[in-house]
């Protein structure tokens, strides 16, 4: 299984600079999630990587042979397609059989490879159905059926999971981990879901505006973001951000004394998940306390989700993981371990983790 | 109120029964969430309740009054679709404006526009021409459309569906945000469970054009009444496991193919419920397994973590089923006993699949 | 150059050499003919831009020219007019798909048929003792002279809307079956009302293919003799003769080939205007 | 609202008359002996008015009016075959590398002016210009005029069907290796069949109807069923029923062409 590298990748497009200078790594055998907002270059970069497409200017090292210019068979990369790209005039076992046709294969070994996958991929019983008569979680199995019974040691695909149903997008997580722990391929996945980079946590490459701004482990993402929008893009409910001021001057909070000394431009983070109900008898001195009326409570699986007014520019959201019921308007103080708090500095640039204000590391 | 409804679609020969005798009450002030996977009938019941539909046999009744036969233009309702329905020429002020042009004085439109396009945050785009927009901001300006009026329902057919992750969520907690504002009942249809289960007061389950089961969210998360319930709600889904019931002494056990065995003797009168059934289902949601000193032998081999959120892959008796806990950590390889917190125990009939309560 | 945009041109080869074979000559032979005449027997002379001189002194082309904006022009309007209420008509007014198949089948059949046989069917109808006349007769009433020097030229667009009334009436159907029902419902539970529905969602997407109509109307009825050949034959007297049918005169009656090949040029440039109006239209 | 639409019905059936009418007057004639043609009453309702016969149709079946029909249907199937492939490669270029040399929109927009040129122009010219090869009057000249002019429509209708084809389905054909002419044969003709049979009739239907250049270019051996109804106008007296006859022939195709190809037809009108 080939290591891909990516060295200095640029691609213009109508003016717009869709990959800027992007360098990444990819080990072999790997499940290697690319991660960001829609339109930040990701489906560019995969079709690089295909070979469908040429950069500008940069290459691609499979292992350590230069691949930029080889067309995509040469390369035994396959890319799954949003819409999956099947042929609507084949049957699904000709399309899975269509990329076999090319090589030396008897009919009967072709025969006997695509039931192999399809059975793997438990279609087998769909294989004389046209792709019209097919449900979305058959269609994509078709597809990645057809870009692995080729043989390709490397599978693209690009947003997977946009076009199933919630219910269907577990369960073709589940098989695509399967696919890549049993047939040890490269599956690379371009997605815009955080829930896909929590499916799949062990190497994420965070894009933003066709640019890479963080490659690692999710808990690293999640633990030390680069940047504010990573924080904001990575969390099953988005991070509370307030410029430091604002939560310095409210009134009628205790602030602990380490959070007095930040620099008011400051942008201070906290997760909903680290805010926990405050009850008045545990007075810890390193906790932010904030005093407000709950705005409206939701509901997710089996968490709630209070907003809550606390005086500050937005809402704060708060994450309790099991359901409670709040009325609008109750009074509430709920509590927030410094230690747990990010801070960003005005441009949103990552500074450190409230553990680090209080070992005094970030400065006035 | 739909009154055993049933909708056959004619399309050439085949014959597709998009909804089947289907009878659900909507109590005034109430959101009500249908949900299900895609092609269960959940839109064609809410275009029938619309009006933009004809049931093949049925009435639909508005507080008692029927309206089966009344046009959707007459029964002052008010819907979102899946893909934002504006009209292409107009500026987004012009769309959501245009249906209160009979209603309200021009002053009074422009302070009910105003206000809307303020609290959806749209203020900055009144001027700019819909087809210049992104679809997450048209999705806003149709929901700010059916905001400014006021009519005796909301229908929403897969709001957030078409829009982006990040938006979703904010959206989602706008529509809760209108829901309390405007006390009015809501009818709203997806195949997302996360914005269903934290919208509505009660959720229909629906599959096959058939209700499952019409109850509060609580309700059906912990009393599911069949397999396909049990599995569609609740992120990640419930785990599954054939066993068969087996008297051991005065105890009674449910044993799987494989031999390992849940004792469930404290479920009260389980023998009443146990007879007649000889092949049983035992559901187990993901959160309510633990770690305990004796129990299933359970290998770990995946592990799904997000901050505070972990989830465990234990492979057990050969089958793979999932555990959310919080407060372990376990790596891949690990193995460890674990037990089912007993009340939360479901157990199912093999063959119809139904709940034993 | 490498590989990638070579492959296009090669695309393109086989029609350009097809094309070429013949519209180089052509093109060629009309610039030369404009600046070049050759009397029969005679030398062949350089008459530089005379001829552009007998265009602007030319009183016959000149009513040519009106007839044609008149012809083109009023018939472009009624067939677009007509087109459009019906095919808005078919809409609204049938719903099931067979019966409206079989609608849209009979008004599409003339559009199928040649200019040549639409042009004698109409011969048969407009002919003095011709059936109009012999069934106004019938019923008591005074025979109208449809070849006549006033109605002639009436006649050939009565006949022109009936074969091509078709062609809008498909593109305004098309247009207004590919707009998303989703709008209608909403209009519908809007409460909008059928004017401001009308205005509002139909309206937007059936003025492209109003305009689309209108144009490609205009540039064919300016574009085609046909009818003007096989029925009235440029008469009586002048009465029908437009652009096109001078130049066919010019060019196979009285044989001053290098006039009828300034006019022929003069045409060519204004339809590639009106081809030009036409793309930027569709482009939008 | 009741009155409204028995007025929108009455239109319709109104116009449906309008269009019948001259088509029923066709075929009535055709049916008719010469002399029934024109008289006071009009003889309009066979059987009642007068006895239908096949006189016409016989006339036509053995006078060199068939051997019109059938160069008709020669030379329309030839200039279609020869114009074609090359229409659908260029289509495939214009509908794929919208950017690259010679298939951006500007050469797409000399294409279109090529489809619209008024033939009265440029007839003469190709007339000096067979002559020159002394091909005056010959199969060969009409059929390659004819393909010439069919291939902007051919190609304009094509590009409209390819253009609804996704990109994804052939470049998921590039990446299982097929080569340019496999994915042209395997994958794109298949899926865009039915647009190509309808595009191969609509050319062959606007040639099959063809008559400017049919009547200039053609002479004694070579003449189209349009070319020939002129020759009928000629004798003293007009021969009605055989111009009915022959409008009648010239009818059928384009009706089974209708039949046949409605959804792509529409389709082809679709925001063009």
């Amino acid at each position: 299984m080939p290591k891909i590298g990516l060295v200095n990748i640029n691609k213009k497009y109508e003016g717009l600079h869709l990959l800027k200078n992007v360098n990444l790594e990819i080990p072999n055998n790997t499940l290697f999630v690319i991660l960001g907002p829609p339109r930040s270059g990701k489906t560019a970069l995969g079709r690089i990587l295909a070979g469908l497409e040429l950069p500008d200017s940069g290459s691609i090292f499979f292992d350590d042979e230069d691949v930029t210019y080889k067309g995509p068979n040469q390369r035994n990369v396959s890319l799954v397609f949003q819409d999956f790209a099947l042929y609507p005039h084949l049957t699904a076992y000709d399309n899975i059989a269509s990329s076999l046709l090319k090589s030396r294969l008897t009919k009967e070994e072709i025969r006997k490879r695509v039931k192999e996958f399809a059975e793997y991929l438990k279609i087998d019983h769909r294989l004389t159905h046209y792709p019209s008569e097919l449900s979305g979680g058959e269609k994509q199995r078709v597809a990645i059926a057809r870009a692995l019974v080729r043989g390709a040691q490397i599978i693209i695909l690009d947003e997977p999971f946009v076009r199933l149903d919630y219910k269907v997008r577990e369960d073709m997580r589940a098989q695509l981990y399967r696919l890549h722990r049993d047939l040890g391929v490269t599956v690379i996945i371009l997605s815009s879901d955080h829930m896909d980079a929590m499916a799949f946590p062990d190497n994420i490459a965070f894009m933003l505006e066709g640019e890479i701004i963080q490659v690692g482990n999710l808990d690293a993402m999640y633990e030390k973001p680069t940047n504010l929008s990573i924080a904001k893009y990575l969390g099953l409910v988005e991070m509370n951000v307030f410029p430091a001021k604002s939560i310095l001057d409210l009134k009628g909070t205790e602030i602990p004394r380490s959070l007095s000394m930040l620099d008011g431009t400051m942008l201070i983070g906290f997760r909903p998940e680290h805010v926990t109900l405050h009850y008045e008898n545990t007075l810890k001195p390193d906790k932010i306390i904030l005093a407000g009326k709950v705005k409206i409570t939701e509901i997710v699986g089996s968490e709630t989700i209070v907003h809550l007014d606390a005086g500050l520019p937005e809402p704060v959201r708060v994450l309790i993981s099991m359901i409670v019921r709040k009325t609008p308007g109750e009074a509430v103080r709920v509590e927030v371990d410094v230690k747990d708090i990010y801070v960003f500095d005005a441009k949103g640039k990552f500074v450190g983790r409230g553990g680090d204000l209080i070992g005094g590391d970030i400065a006035r | 109120m739909l009154d055993n409804v049933t909708k056959i679609f004619k399309s050439g020969k085949k014959t597709t029964t998009a909804v089947k005798n289907l009878t659900l009450r909507v109590p005034d002030k109430t959101f009500l969430g249908l949900l299900g996977p895609s092609g269960c009938g959940k839109t064609t019941t809410l275009r029938i309740m619309a009006g933009l539909e004809k049931p093949t046999s049925g009435r639909v009744y508005f507080d008692g009054v029927d309206v089966t036969a009344m046009d959707a233009s007459k029964r002052n309702v008010a819907m979102i679709f899946q893909f934002p329905a504006l009209y292409p020429t107009l500026s987004v002020y012009d769309n959501i404006a245009i249906a209160l042009r009979t209603k309200l004085s021009p002053g009074e439109i422009r302070k009910e526009v105003l206000g809307v396009a303020e609290f959806i945050g749209i203020s900055d785009y009144l001027k700019t021409n819909v087809s210049k927009l992104d679809v997450n901001l048209r999705q806003k300006v149709a929901i700010a459309k059916v905001m400014v009026r006021d009519p005796s329902v909301f229908i929403l057919d897969e709001p957030l569906t078409v829009v982006e992750p990040k938006v979703r969520n904010e959206l989602r907690s706008k529509l809760k945000e209108i829901q309390l504002k405007l006390g009015k009942s809501m009818i709203y249809v997806s195949h997302d469970q996360t914005e269903v289960l934290t919208l509505a007061d009660k959720v229909a389950v629906m599959n096959n054009g058939e209700i499952l089961q019409y109850d509060t969210p609580e309700n059906l998360y912990n009393k599911p009444r069949d397999t396909f319930v049990a599995w569609f709600i609740g992120y990640p889904s419930m785990n599954f496991i054939e066993c068969e019931p087996i008297r051991k002494g005065d105890r009674l056990y449910l044993s799987t193919a494989s031999g390992s065995m849940y004792d469930v003797s404290h479920i009260p009168d389980v023998e009443k419920l146990l007879e007649g059934h000889k092949k049983l289902v035992l559901g187990i949601r993901p959160e309510h397994i633990f770690v305990a000193r004796e129990g299933v032998k359970a290998k770990c081999v995946k592990v799904e973590r997000f901050g505070s959120m972990k989830i465990f892959h234990l492979e057990v008796d050969g089958t793979t089923i999932k555990a959310k806990m919080q407060s372990i950590n376990l790596t891949v390889g690990d193995t460890v006993q674990i037990d089912f917190h007993r009340d939360k125990i479901i157990l199912f009939d093999a063959e119809s699949g139904k709940s034993l309560f | 150059m490498s590989r990638k945009n070579i492959f296009p041109i090669f695309l393109q080869l086989p029609i350009n050499i097809i094309i070429f074979s013949l519209v180089a000559y052509v093109l060629g032979w009309l610039i030369y003919s404009v600046f070049y005449t050759t009397p029969p027997g005679g030398q062949t002379t350089f008459i530089g831009l005379n001829n552009f001189i007998t265009v602007l002194s030319d009183a016959r082309l000149f009513n040519a020219v009106l007839r044609t904006a008149y012809y083109a022009g009023l018939g472009t309007a009624l067939e677009v007019l007509l087109g459009m209420i019906i095919a808005l008509g078919i809409v609204n007014l049938v719903s099931s798909n067979i019966r409206r198949f079989i609608i849209l089948i009979i008004f599409l059949i003339p559009m199928g048929l040649s200019e040549a046989v639409v042009s004698h069917i109409w011969l048969m109808l407009l002919t003095p003792q011709g059936y109009l006349n012999s069934i106004l007769r019938y019923m008591g009433l005074q025979p109208v002279g449809w070849l006549t020097e006033s109605m002639a030229l009436n006649s050939l667009i009565l006949a022109d809307i009936w074969q091509w009334t078709s062609l809008p009436l498909l593109l305004i159907y098309a247009a207004r079956v590919s707009i998303p029902q989703d709008l209608y419902d909403m209009a519908k539970i809007e409460r909008l009302s059928a004017f401001t529905t009308f205005r509002v969602v139909t309206w937007p997407y059936i003025k492209n293919a109003l305009i689309v109509a209108t144009l490609l109307r205009f540039i064919f009825m300016y574009n085609t003799i046909d009818k003007i050949v096989l029925i009235t034959f440029g008469g009586p007297g002048l009465a029908t003769e437009t652009i096109g049918y001078y130049i066919w005169m010019q060019s196979f009656s009285y044989r001053n080939i290098s006039y009828s090949a300034t006019l022929s040029l003069l045409t060519l440039l204004s339809t590639a205007v009106l081809a030009y109006v036409f793309w930027k239209s569709l482009k939008r | 609202m009741k009155v409204i639409r028995m007025l929108g019905y009455l239109g319709l059936i109104i116009h449906g008359l309008f269009i019948l009418g001259p088509l029923y007057v066709m075929i009535v004639t055709s049916l008719k002996n010469i002399n029934d043609v024109f008289s006071i009453p009009p003889k309009l309702l066979p059987f009642v008015d007068f006895q239908p016969t096949m006189e016409a149709f016989e006339f036509v079946a053995n006078t060199r009016v068939l051997y019109a029909f059938l160069t008709s249907l020669g030379v329309a199937t030839a200039a279609t075959a020869i114009a074609i492939i090359p229409s659908l490669l260029a289509a495939y270029g214009f509908s794929r590398y919208k950017k690259a040399a010679m298939n951006d929109e500007r050469s797409f927009f000399i294409l279109l002016t090529l489809r619209m040129t008024p033939p009265f122009a440029v007839v003469l010219p190709i007339f000096l210009y067979w002559n020159l090869f002394k091909l005056y009057d010959t199969y060969f000249a009409l059929v390659w005029t004819y393909s010439v002019f069919s291939v902007p429509l051919a190609v304009w209708l094509l590009k409209g069907f390819m253009d609804g084809i996704p990109l994804s389905i052939e470049e998921a054909a590039k990446l299982d290796g097929y080569t340019f002419m496999e994915r042209l044969r395997k994958f794109i003709i298949p899926v865009l069949g039915p647009g190509i049979a309808a595009t191969i009739a609509l050319v062959w239907l606007f040639l099959w109807n063809e008559f400017l250049f049919a009547l200039k270019l053609g002479g004694s051996n070579v003449i189209t069923y349009t070319a020939y109804l002129p020759q009928l106008r000629v004798g003293q007296r007009i021969q009605w029923n055989v111009l009915g006859a022959i409008g009648v022939l010239g009818a059928i195709p384009p009706l089974i062409i209708f039949l046949i190809f409605r959804k792509q037809i529409i389709r082809v009108y679709l925001g063009r």
